[in-house]
């Protein structure tokens, strides 16, 4: 009973670090109908740019913050200079160029930074809580983990909701044309969705790296499991992203801790295709997909 | 030092001239195997075997060097390079410059067929030293053996390598192989914490399995309350440690990379657990796990007291170890050559198995071909830098056989007691070794 | 309805030529409409009916000629630009945001100028009374509604914008006759009161020409008439020709 | 149809003149090449005809590979009879994912094949008694004695997956100028009429599904007699990635941009590598450049070439008129909403 309650807790934290990557996977396919596959390569550059600014100024909230200033300007800078001019080339130039992305950056990061594990400092202590004399499993940073996705979350939701540049973006995102005729700059609504998902995996990458190390590779198979979140939520859902993201953390961690006698790790991934299949042959626009989801 | 080289240097020079002029001599006498004719005037030196001229000798091999299993060991060929740059600068073998060429594989077996290819076929190169890894250098390892390529001292603790002389004639292993090591560990564990319940965690592949072997070889079979495994993937291994946790395990013997000893510190330390640690020597260099635990534990506890206490072996002297007379010299070749590099077991391990080469190349004497090399180790190396003594014979192409356990306490392995050898069998005992170590020899190159 | 001081303004098409890839679908297309007048603009498929909206409100660049618009020069804008300039173009068909709520697509009109919160207030307020249907169902979504329903959302939309132009692409375009009949009304009510220049594209000529002032006949990408309404309504062997009916 | 005979007659013969004037490590490449280039033919037929997307195509290279090492190995049946059965078995396998895949619009498909490619190769390490564990299974092709015993390996082995692909490329042009390829082509362009014009479009995805797949089988059947070996390590995600890549820069949907696209991802990445390190530079830096500057060739293609290698090159030859996209044939009037819209992926 207390290891469940051990690997739900540790699962939802997880879960939530791939709802971070789903969340922002899923801002930029509803504006641009494209799967960013550098969303992690992203994610890990900017938090190599974090860990500088910590070594430099030993201050972790400057870092913080700096990396998800990055992280806005990076995801602009790549919707500006080369997603844009693919656009309305062939569907799959624009998804190339973002694999093209990523090798670059894991490139890059390898450059400048070394093929090292480099270890990542938590905004708060990692040691484990406990509830009388049962321990939790998780410590206080990981609850700030799941607190601060869950924020995010509900700041962006707001602001899609209820103010009128939310709607600008949902109207870009739902149909371009009728939006531009709306007098919506369409093109600065894209650029804004991709600065907005450049924070989040920013978010995600300062978050996740204390448990992952910091590596050029280090996001990929974060990257892998909030991408398998956002389409088991259902790409065009917010919720779903972060429904799919706790679901798949739970899931994981129970196949993991029960099934195969020790050896469930080997099963993880088998498990998570699993779930995806079964999940999309009954739904296969994903868990939350809308009542309406025929396109023109 | 320096005039001496470049005389040797000009002496090749000729002796290319002369190999030019000569032209198509190819039946080159192999002149001086297997012995020690270190004689400064002998014979000329030729080009006595593919990769070897008379000013160089070219070697290659596949490392990780971008990709998953780049950190930690994308400092080995570095490392082992930095060594070859001292020898070149001190003489170099018989005058001869080492070449090391080493190519980047990703840890994809695909890939590292398609590197030695090219170093083989298309560079020309004598042997293929240190290749990385069991998956890798399983995809190229009947290729080598069917080229006549001397494969000598990989980089795995694999028993594939050393175990099968008539099927891999050309290739050597280096390092303690994990079975042994599980053995040695595994006896440690089931004389000093007899009655405690053990918990097994281990990298799922070759290196996590062979090491469970051993480990099962000695710990009977009662004692162990529970067994897990993580691929190293999946960061995630909170439900592992939980299942160690759950079961009552008071020891946890880890076959795990650092990345993963320290994850499991860690998230044992979110558990409130905290069992006592017994870590093969792949994931228990203490710098890297300093380093690794720092920035975690803050505020709580420093990272360098988290992995105090651990219980490990070795099979080469600590890198901390200053007042060692090998780790004097490679600290001295690592601050000369490669400084930027943190001074880590893995350099180490790069330098030593470079050492270990230059002392194979000098043995296999002035104009090798590559069969004289598989002689001169077939017929036994000094044991240098290694706690044991190495396994090489026409029978056994295993390195190294045996290993000390040492402590962490202040960024040391303190050795515990002598060195114990043994071999790979179930039965095989572990005996102590009765042979000393030796010192480092004060010029820094391999005698000859 | 109150209509903030905005009167309809002359519309000037000179000389436009405009196409898709190496197709030409106007050429060199000359129209002139009065303010607050509504023209109808009529022919087969492929004449170029849509395709002259569509350069209108800059969906489509025009290759040459130019367009203004009172005293602006509307040749070149993007949509947005236009939009800013004051032209509501109603495109055919796709006009409602089916994943937004009813009020939320109303909202869209009026994001293309600055509108103080509390005019936006009063706005959708007259909206709401103008068309009730859709105050019952303002927070429903968009997808919910009928045919003539969403018709009535993106008319009631274009209005909010307090537009100078208003670009109809076939409003009538899958709704029931007697749907039809009402939201023509509405439109000629609407020119009337508000003094809106509209520019109506209609398939069902007869019914665009009873409300047009003007009535202009696209072929192939060419003016073949332009007349006033009534008078094109009764040439009968244009009608026979180009309109069918 | 005579065209793409004549194309692949000349393709034979360079590829035997390359074979016997180049190195042995250039035959070693040439067979590296030929056998992408049947993985990629069959991905790009799926992609570019069917409309369909593939992030697991590698997951069916080990399925082929798998095949052959089992069968060789336990049975010892003749080289020849294993590569068709591994063929079989991965169109089998392509059978079963096809039929799943049937419902999936786009990205939907590219997650779940993107997890196949992942979980598939682990199945290998979950069960190494079956499948050798991480260390995976040797796979050894003797060359065949008529040629002689002083005879390069490398070289049969570059005949050899040259021939396979030959007849793979030739197989696909001859059905994608088919009917089955109409069918692909009007199921990718519009699903709801191409059913009305009495298309089976269920049929036409799940059979460009188990072609594809059992192409990616010979594949990656034929890279294990390469490589020596079958290893989950060889099969990441990064393989199936790079198929794809190879797909797009050659040129999406035709056949000789396979060709393109599999020595550009063979030969680019082995040339960077050995400029970097023959102009001396430190290890990480050295190692680390042929990736970053890999990564920035990709963008730089798709931006210059948008339509791939085969489409710049077709264009040069034609004198810029001949280039026509092949998917995107905007109806003007019809269809106002598509401009701007990125649907399949």
């Amino acid at each position: 009973m207390v290891e469940f309650l051990q690997l739900t807790l540790s699962g939802i934290v997880f879960g939530m670090i791939y709802a971070a990557i789903a969340l922002s996977l899923v801002l930029i396919w509803r504006g641009t109908r494209l799967l960013n596959f550098a969303q992690g390569g992203m994610a890990m550059f900017t938090t190599f740019v974090a860990l500088e600014i910590v070594y430099k100024t030993h201050s972790y909230w400057l870092g913080f913050v700096v990396a998800l200033a990055a992280g806005l300007a990076l995801g602009a800078v790549t919707e500006l200079t080369i997603i844009r001019p693919t656009l309305n080339k062939p569907e799959l130039n624009s998804v190339i160029v973002t694999i093209g992305l990523l090798v670059l950056l894991e490139g890059l990061a390898g450059i400048l930074y070394g093929g090292q594990y480099r270890s990542f400092p938590t905004a708060f202590s990692q040691s484990g809580l406990h509830i009388g004399k049962t321990a939790l499993g998780v410590g206080r940073d990981d609850v700030f983990v799941a607190l601060a996705v869950l924020a995010t979350t509900l700041i962006l939701a707001v602001v899609f909701r209820y103010t009128s540049a939310g709607l600008r973006m949902r109207a870009a995102a739902f149909n371009a044309t009728v939006a531009r005729l709306a007098g919506i700059r369409v093109a600065r609504v894209l650029t804004v969705g991709w600065a907005l998902a450049g924070l989040l995996g920013a978010l995600a990458g300062l978050l996740v790296s204390p448990s992952t190390y910091l590596y050029p590779d280090s996001m990929d198979a974060i990257f892998v499991y909030g991408f398998t979140a956002a389409v088991l939520g259902g790409l065009d859902s917010p919720a779903g992203s972060v429904a799919g993201g706790v679901i798949l953390g739970v899931g994981l961690n129970y196949v993991a801790g029960y099934v195969g006698g020790g050896r469930g790790s080997d099963l993880e991934s088998i498990a998570a295709m699993g779930l995806l299949v079964i999940v999309l042959m009954l739904r296969p626009a994903g868990l939350f997909a809308g009542a309406k989801t025929r396109r023109v | 030092m320096n005039s001496c080289s470049r005389s040797l240097l000009t002496l090749g020079l000729a002796s290319l001239v002369a190999v030019a002029a000569c032209s198509s001599s190819s039946s080159t006498p192999a002149v001086g195997s297997g012995g020690s004719s270190g004689g400064s005037s002998s014979a000329a030196l030729t080009a006595s075997a593919p990769g070897i001229t008379p000013t160089t000798i070219t070697i290659g091999s596949h490392q990780p060097l971008t990709g998953p299993a780049a950190p930690g060991y994308s400092e080995i060929a570095p490392a082992a390079n930095a060594y070859f740059q001292y020898v070149n600068a001190h003489g170099g073998v018989y005058g001869r410059k080492i070449v090391y060429t080493y190519h980047d594989d990703g840890y994809n077996p695909t890939t590292t067929s398609s590197v030695v290819h090219e170093l083989v076929l298309q560079n020309n190169v004598y042997a293929i030293f240190n290749g990385l890894g069991t998956p890798t250098h399983l995809a190229v390892v009947s290729f080598l053996n069917s080229q006549k390529v001397p494969d000598v001292f990989v980089a795995s603790g694999c028993q594939c390598w050393g175990e099968t002389p008539s099927q891999y004639p050309y290739t050597f292993g280096w390092q303690l192989d994990y079975v042994r090591e599980g053995k040695i560990l595994g006896q440690y564990v089931a004389q000093h914490f007899a009655g405690k319940k053990i918990g097994y965690f281990y990298q799922n592949d070759e290196f996590g399995q062979d090491g469970v072997k051993g480990l099962d070889y000695q710990i009977p079979s009662s004692m162990v309350v529970s067994r897990q495994s993580y691929v190293p993937t999946n960061v995630n291994i909170a439900p592992q440690v939980a299942a160690l946790h759950a079961a009552g395990a008071q020891v946890v013997v880890s076959f795990s990379i650092p990345a993963f000893t320290a994850l499991l510190k860690l998230t044992s330390l979110k558990l409130g657990y905290s069992p006592q640690l017994v870590v093969s020597n792949v994931g228990s260099d203490p710098t890297t796990l300093a380093g690794l635990l720092n920035t975690f534990s803050k505020g709580a506890v420093n990272g360098g007291s988290l992995v105090n206490g651990i219980i490990t072996d070795g099979y080469l002297p600590s890198a901390g170890d200053a007042s060692n007379s090998w780790i004097t010299l490679f600290k001295m070749v690592h601050d000369t050559y490669v400084p930027r590099l943190p001074f880590d077991g893995n350099v180490l391990y790069g330098e030593a198995a470079a050492y270990t080469f230059v002392s194979a190349l000098f043995k296999a004497g002035r104009n090798p071909s590559r069969q004289d090399l598989v002689n001169a180790i077939q017929a036994g190396l000094p044991q240098g830098p290694a706690i044991g003594p190495y396994g090489y014979s026409t029978s056994s192409h295993y390195g190294i056989t045996g290993a000390y356990i040492g402590t962490i306490a202040n960024g040391v392995i303190t050795q515990q007691g002598s060195a114990l050898v043994t071999d790979t069998t179930s039965s095989g005992a572990i005996s102590t070794f009765s042979g000393t170590e030796q010192s480092a020899p004060s010029d820094g190159i391999p005698p000859h | 309805m109150t209509d903030g001081g905005i009167t309809g303004q002359a519309l000037r098409i000179d000389g436009v030529t405009a196409g898709y890839g190496e197709v030409t679908a106007l050429d060199r297309v000359t129209i002139e409409a009065k303010p607050a007048s509504i023209t109808a603009v009529l022919g087969a498929n492929g004449a170029g009916k849509t395709t002259l909206l569509r350069t209108i409100s800059g969906l489509v660049r025009a290759r040459q000629g130019t367009i203004t618009l009172g005293e602006d020069d509307l040749t070149g804008k993007t949509p947005e630009g236009t939009a800013r300039s004051g032209v509501a173009h109603v495109p055919e068909g796709h006009g409602v945001i089916a994943e937004l709520t009813v009020e939320e697509n109303l909202r869209l009109g009026m994001l293309s100028r600055p509108v103080p919160r509390a005019e936006k207030a009063v706005r959708l307020d007259e909206a709401y009374q103008r068309f009730t249907a859709l105050a019952d169902r303002r927070r429903k979504l968009a997808a919910t509604l009928s045919g003539g329903e969403r018709q009535m959302l993106v008319i009631a939309r274009a209005l909010l914008a307090r537009p100078r132009l208003l670009l109809l692409d076939e409003p009538s375009l899958g709704l029931a006759p007697r749907v039809m009949a009402q939201v023509l009304d509405l439109v000629a009510s609407l020119s009337r009161e508000s003094g809106i220049t509209t520019v109506l594209v209609e398939q069902n000529a007869k019914a665009a020409l009873a409300i047009a002032d003007t009535g202009v006949v696209l072929n192939l990408g060419r003016v073949v008439a332009t007349a006033r309404a009534g008078d094109l309504a009764e040439d009968v062997a244009l009608r026979h020709h180009y309109l069918g009916f | 149809m005579r065209r793409a005979l004549a194309g692949v007659l000349i393709t034979a013969v360079v590829v035997w003149v390359l074979s016997v004037k180049l190195s042995a490590f250039r035959d070693f490449q040439i067979a590296e090449i030929a056998a992408y280039t049947t993985a990629v033919a069959g991905l790009t037929v799926l992609t570019g005809l069917s409309g369909q997307i593939s992030l697991g195509h590698g997951a069916f290279m080990a399925v082929g590979a798998y095949t052959i090492a089992l069968l060789m190995l336990h049975l010892n049946w003749s080289f020849y009879l294993v590569l068709v059965l591994a063929g079989l078995a991965t169109a089998g396998a392509g059978a079963v994912v096809g039929i799943a895949a049937a419902r999936l619009s786009g990205p939907y498909l590219a997650g779940a094949t993107l997890m196949l490619g992942i979980a598939l190769p682990s199945i290998a390490n979950a069960y190494p008694g079956v499948f050798g564990g991480e260390q995976g299974l040797p796979v050894t092709l003797a060359t065949p004695g008529f040629l002689g015993v002083s005879f390069p390996p490398t070289r049969w082995q570059a005949w050899l997956a040259g021939a396979v692909a030959l007849v793979v490329l030739l197989a696909l042009a001859s059905l994608s100028r088919g009917r089955v390829g109409r069918d692909w082509r009007a199921v990718r362009d519009d699903e709801v009429a191409a059913a009305l014009a009495g298309v089976n479009v269920a049929r036409a995805r799940v059979l460009a599904f188990v072609i594809s797949a059992a192409c990616a089988g010979l594949a990656g059947a034929m890279l294990a007699v390469i490589t020596n070996l079958v290893a989950p390590g060889g099969y990441p995600v990064t393989l199936s990635i790079t198929l794809l890549t190879a797909a797009v820069i050659g040129g999406i949907g035709t056949l000789p941009g396979a060709i393109w696209g599999s020595i550009v991802v063979v030969v680019l990445q082995t040339y960077i590598t050995d400029l970097a390190t023959s102009h001396g530079l430190s290890p990480t830096v050295g190692a680390n450049i042929p990736v970053a500057a890999y990564g920035a060739i990709l963008i730089l293609v798709m931006l210059v070439f948008p339509q791939g290698l085969q489409g710049a090159i077709r264009k040069l030859l034609t004198g810029f008129a001949g280039a026509t996209p092949l998917r995107r044939n905007p109806a003007p009037d019809e269809s106002p909403e598509k401009e701007g819209t990125h649907e399949l992926l």
